[in-house]
């Protein structure tokens, strides 16, 4: 199916949920509410027409102070049976950063949704094992966020000051008592 | 045996394997729960090379950007960089002229031989094999030399460019890589003759890591596990980019899904590689190298002094990078691990707003609990070899 | 001398007494020389197998110590002996020292019983054999407390694997070697050797075929080497039982391991392939190989041993543990026990 | 299973096979190269330590215009410059942190005078970071030791022109044309 047409079709499914529809270099991006993201994601995976089996990728992308709703999770759909791509993209708003997770559609998107609340901190909602993937699990803020500084926060992450201590005390230790 | 079970209590044992681990490749970490040999839970933990590349990127020119994607998959960084400028390309709405496509495709695919002869040497080498390893280098060293004698560079190449390469090819690189070509599958006997049909090889890895094809594209995984399962995608062929629409190979497929078919994949990638490289020399067009897009790309070295226009598009390409259509752009490529994908949201300006990096490995190293659990320690090591992920790609 | 002691002591008793003393210090010089000599082989043994390993694998192997590294061995042992010596802080301390101290005198001490060539015996005792098999299941504790005290979960592992293997290996090798005994009819080696120059093929490698096959496979079990070296797969469990082992003692397990290997080379020598002699045929047809003499033969058989452990390390990849086991118990047990089944049937029909 | 399988199973053959490449191969030449006896020679073009080039007079090429130290990816060039007499450009401090360049070589493209340049060597070691924190005249010395004679001429003449030279014709393009020993 021509990606226009998709993106049709599931506006004539949800019309109340999609937000927009816009085409950029033959891509279809789709924009939804964020409120029955699991239920269209399942429309799309089971109507046999569309049949995407295939996520390839969730992100979250920060429009701070660009959009109202500052985040927004990008998912790329693809069917490989009928070689057809579309991306669906949720609108969140900061102050109620949480959306569904998609894990009981496509479990592959297990480490992707943890690693859009690690870097932007979205929560997922029904997420089986959720925390942080690739920041220590006691790092504070969320690091792809616009406002968050490039060369990291001021402040040292506890972790990385009790090596620099150890490593101290170390330099006194006596190896052979 | 009830009385003796409640005699002695049992414990399950946990080992953290990783990150400092000879089989591990590289910092992942695994903490395996066992009961005796046998491996009850598995749970990887990544990010220990983590270095923030999807931020350094949204903080660089589209230009600039280009050697961080050496840094995903250092074993195959020419895969990456050509995935990397086919996306900028196609949000620039630029394309390559036919020799750079060319060159592209051939490079890519020297890339994934020397990125597929390390797997095989690595995963070899877990299962305790130690010979393969070393004549797999000695192949390896030949493409690395090649790879020098291209761009000055070993193994973070940053070779292609936004709009073609960034340099046309020697006549004495042709004939080296041709007479490489030649001599490829002979060294691919070698290895098989070592591995394929060796019975310690078959019983370690036949039936290990069973994934069926519904659920490998359930999981999203792609490349060779995918392929491995009997599904036939494989982004050359379905979206094709470059030149692989101008050239003929096929794609091997596996059946079972096990180790074992994911090695004969692979193997069977290594011999189709070599075959478009083939093709790819024979068939190569003359003409130039770089695209004609003075907006988008570097104007030519000599003309930047003589010729007013040139000067100013070579100080505003570099310091406030090319002017981008607002808009967002997915493009998947095929590299050896799978297939990586770049997303860019560009807001217009000459910085991505967003670079998303659509990792392989990262996918790939999800799924070891699922091949991992219930099976011995041994298989744990078999399949971490077997989906052959590099963990500079999976943390990013 | 015998004037002065027989002043003190009955004259008889001294004479008993120098007879006893020479006997001693024949026996202790023996053993000296074997000590020396079998941990000289042993170093070079590593040189030998880097040597080898590296040609197969399109490298050189080590080279620059010496002329084409031939002193390498000595300046790895320089370097182990001068490394710092480090003991895990909630390691089991005595049993730490005594592992690898078990395990490196349980090898060395089945050099005691090998015949070398003929009339050169540390100890020329009837149960050789047995004395072997007792030597070899001993080491296996060193193992087991190295893998215990390290108190290390690598270790621990390696440690129980190695323990399970070297029990249901020696059971095979045991069975292996009985067709051996029973058509030499002795336990003691040098015997063994003999009869086996009697018999007419000259060497019981080729009626004991399967026999052989069977010690062959479970001496590589039996000394941890691919593709059975699962108590210290590399890449499963870094090292194994010695992975917190360092300097001297790492060397003592390493000495104890290549001198395993050498004694499994001795005894498929003297068992199968005659010792220090050569098939009858042989020399019949070349008389002028009469005058080579027994040990060079002994150590050809070693080392073309030693070569075939090298070559198959260069070549496989390594079990699994469930199917190591299933090897042992499954295959090689059962063919061991069919195997003498036919010797003693055979013996049987040609005496009866 | 087959009679052949069987034949094959018991027989070994498929690990005799192998056996048989390792023991081929223990006699055929090594291909180690011994590093510190031996070195390998870097092919032309290679990207190694950075040199500031002089022009024929001697002096620094570099104008300080900055192009390289905006377009490097790992941002290791500083570069400080003053107005001088006549209301020339001057270049107080042109410095690169070479343990934070990742050699990419995007700094000779920028550069539109062909002022720096990256060396073949490659070998370099020091006891602390400030060894490699290459300042101006360090950079200048570098020129000299490794851009004199005419391998250096020729080297920076090939490297200094990445990009495709000449857009008007491409008569000298490396293109197949066969090979004598085919097999």
């Amino acid at each position: 199916m021509e990606p226009l047409a998709i993106a049709d079709k599931i506006k004539e499914k949800f019309p109340d949920e999609v937000l927009g529809i816009k085409e950029f270099r033959g891509q279809v991006a789709v924009t939804m509410k964020k409120g029955r993201m699991l239920e269209i994601s399942r429309y799309l995976h089971d109507e046999p027409e569309l049949y995407f089996d295939y996520l390839i990728d969730v992100c979250g992308v920060d429009y701070l102070g660009k959009k109202d709703n500052r985040f927004e999770v990008v998912y790329h759909l693809y069917s490989i049976k009928h070689r057809h791509a579309i991306r669906i993209k949720a609108e969140v708003p900061e102050n109620d950063s949480s959306i569904d997770s998609v894990m009981p559609v496509w479990v592959g998107a297990n480490w992707h949704e943890r690693e859009c609340y690690d870097m932007y901190g979205v929560v997922f909602k029904g997420h089986p094992d959720f925390r942080r993937i690739l920041m220590p699990e006691d790092w504070e803020g969320h690091p792809l966020r616009k406002d968050y500084p490039l060369k990291g926060p001021v402040k040292e992450w506890p972790g990385f000051l009790d090596v620099l201590d150890r490593a101290k005390r170390f330099r006194e230790f006596e190896w052979h008592e | 045996m009830e009385d003796i079970e409640k005699t002695f209590e049992t414990k399950e044992l946990t080992v953290s394997m990783g990150p400092q681990h000879p089989a591990t490749h590289g910092v992942l970490r695994l903490v395996l729960n066992l009961d005796g040999e046998t491996v009850v839970k598995c749970t990887p933990y990544v990010g220990y090379l983590h270095r923030g590349i999807e931020k350094l990127g949204e903080n660089r020119t589209y230009f600039s950007a280009l050697p961080l994607s050496d840094r995903l998959d250092y074993i195959a960084s020419m895969n990456n960089n050509v995935g990397y400028v086919n996306a900028v390309e196609k949000l620039f709405g630029i394309e390559a002229p036919e020799r750079a496509k060319f060159i592209r495709t051939m490079v890519a695919e020297m890339g994934r031989i020397s990125s597929h002869i390390i797997w095989l040497g690595t995963h070899v080498l877990d299962i305790g094999a130690t010979t393969p390893f070393l004549y797999a280098f000695r192949e390896r060293e030949v493409i690395m030399d090649l790879f020098e004698m291209l761009c000055g560079a070993r193994l973070t190449v940053s070779y292609p460019r936004v709009g073609g390469v960034r340099n046309d090819i020697s006549q004495e690189f042709l004939d080296r890589l041709y007479e490489f070509v030649l001599d490829f599958p002979s060294k691919m006997d070698d290895y098989e003759t070592l591995v394929t049909e060796n019975r310690i090889w078959k019983a370690r890895t036949v039936g290990i890591g069973v994934i069926s094809a519904e659920e490998a594209i359930n999981w999203g995984l792609t490349g060779a596990i995918l392929r491995g399962s009997g599904v036939d995608y494989d982004v050359r062929k379905y979206a094709p980019y470059d030149a692989y629409d101008k050239v003929d190979f096929d794609v091997p497929i596996g059946r079972k899904g096990d180790c074992y078919d994911r090695y004969l994949v692979k193997m069977g990638e290594m011999r189709q590689a070599n075959r478009i490289l083939k093709q790819c020399i024979e068939k190569l067009p003359a003409g130039p190298v770089m695209a004609d897009a003075p907006k988008f790309t570097l104007p030519p070295k000599d003309m930047v002094l003589k010729d007013m226009e040139h000067l100013i598009h070579q100080f505003i390409l570099i310091t406030k990078g090319p002017t981008v259509p607002e808009g967002e752009v997915y493009m998947g490529t095929e590299v050896p691990k799978g297939e990586l994908g770049f997303y860019f949201v560009s807001d217009g300006t000459g910085k991505p707003y967003r670079m998303r990096v659509r990792a392989p490995s990262f996918i790939h190293a999800s799924v070891l609990p699922r091949l991992c659990e219930g099976g011995l320690i041994a298989d744990v090591i078999a399949n971490i070899g077997t989906i052959d992920i590099v963990l500079g790609e999976c943390d990013r | 001398m015998n004037e002065i002691l027989g002043t003190i002591i009955a004259p008889d008793t001294v004479d008993i007494l120098i007879k006893y003393g020479i006997n001693i210090l024949i026996i202790l010089l023996k053993i000296a020389a074997v000590i020396a000599v079998a941990l000289l082989h042993v170093a070079y043994a590593t040189y030998w197998e880097r040597k080898v390993i590296g040609h197969m694998q399109v490298r050189l192997g080590p080279i620059e110590v010496g002329w084409h590294g031939l002193l390498q061995p000595i300046a790895d042992g320089v370097k182990l002996f001068f490394k710092e010596d480090i003991i895990p802080a909630n390691a089991d301390k005595p049993l730490f020292y005594l592992a690898p101290v078990i395990f490196f005198v349980s090898a060395l001490t089945s050099l005691a019983v090998l015949p070398f060539f003929e009339g050169f015996v540390v100890a020329n005792i009837n149960i050789g054999l047995l004395f072997l098999f007792a030597m070899s299941s001993l080491g296996a504790y060193g193992i087991i407390v190295a893998g215990w005290s390290s108190n290390s979960k690598y270790a621990f592992l390696g440690g129980l694997r190695s323990a399970s293997q070297v029990i249901s290996y020696e059971i095979a090798m045991g069975l292996s070697l009985v067709g051996v005994m029973l058509m030499a009819g002795s336990l003691n080696l040098s015997d063994i050797v003999r009869a086996q120059h009697q018999y007419p093929t000259g060497m019981y490698a080729i009626p004991q075929f399967l026999g052989f096959f069977v010690f062959v496979v479970a001496a590589f079990a039996e000394t941890n080497r691919l593709p059975f070296d699962l108590p210290e797969a590399e890449s499963e469990l870094v090292a194994g039982y010695f992975t917190e082992y360092s300097s001297f003692r790492f060397a003592m397990f390493f000495l104890g391991e290549y001198t395993g290997m050498l004694i499994m080379s001795s005894i498929s020598a003297i068992c199968f392939l005659g010792g220090w002699t050569i098939p009858k045929f042989i020399t019949d047809a070349i008389p002028f190989l009469l005058n080579v003499p027994g040990i060079v033969w002994f150590l050809i058989k070693v080392y073309a041993f030693m070569f075939f452990y090298y070559w198959v390390r260069a070549t496989l990849p390594r079990y699994r543990y469930d199917q190591l086991m299933a090897i042992g118990w499954k295959i090689l047990i059962p063919l061991a026990l069919l195997n003498i089944v036919i010797t003693g049937l055979v013996k049987i029909l040609v005496k009866g | 299973m087959t009679a052949g399988k069987f034949i094959r199973t018991i027989f070994f053959i498929e690990i005799l096979q192998g056996m048989a490449l390792t023991l081929r191969t223990m006699f055929t030449p090594a291909v180690t190269r011994r590093y510190p006896k031996v070195k390998r020679p870097v092919q032309p073009g290679f990207r190694g330590l950075h040199a500031l080039a002089k022009n024929e007079e001697g002096k620094m090429k570099c104008v300080g215009c900055g192009l390289c130290g905006a377009y490097c990816p790992s941002q290791c060039i500083h570069i400080y410059t003053t107005e001088g007499e006549d209301h020339n450009k001057v270049v107080d401090r042109y410095e690169v942190e070479v343990l934070r360049c990742v050699y990419c070589g995007f700094c000779v493209e920028a550069c539109p005078f062909g002022a720096i340049s990256l060396s073949e060597h490659y070998e370099y070691s020091g006891y602390s970071r400030e060894e490699f924190y290459m300042t101006k005249d360090m950079l200048l010395a570098n020129w000299d030791k490794y851009f004199t004679g005419k391998k250096g001429e020729r080297y920076y003449k090939d490297f200094w022109g990445p990009k495709s030279e000449d857009f008007h014709g491409y008569e000298g393009q490396a293109m197949f044309k066969g090979i004598k020993n085919e097999k």
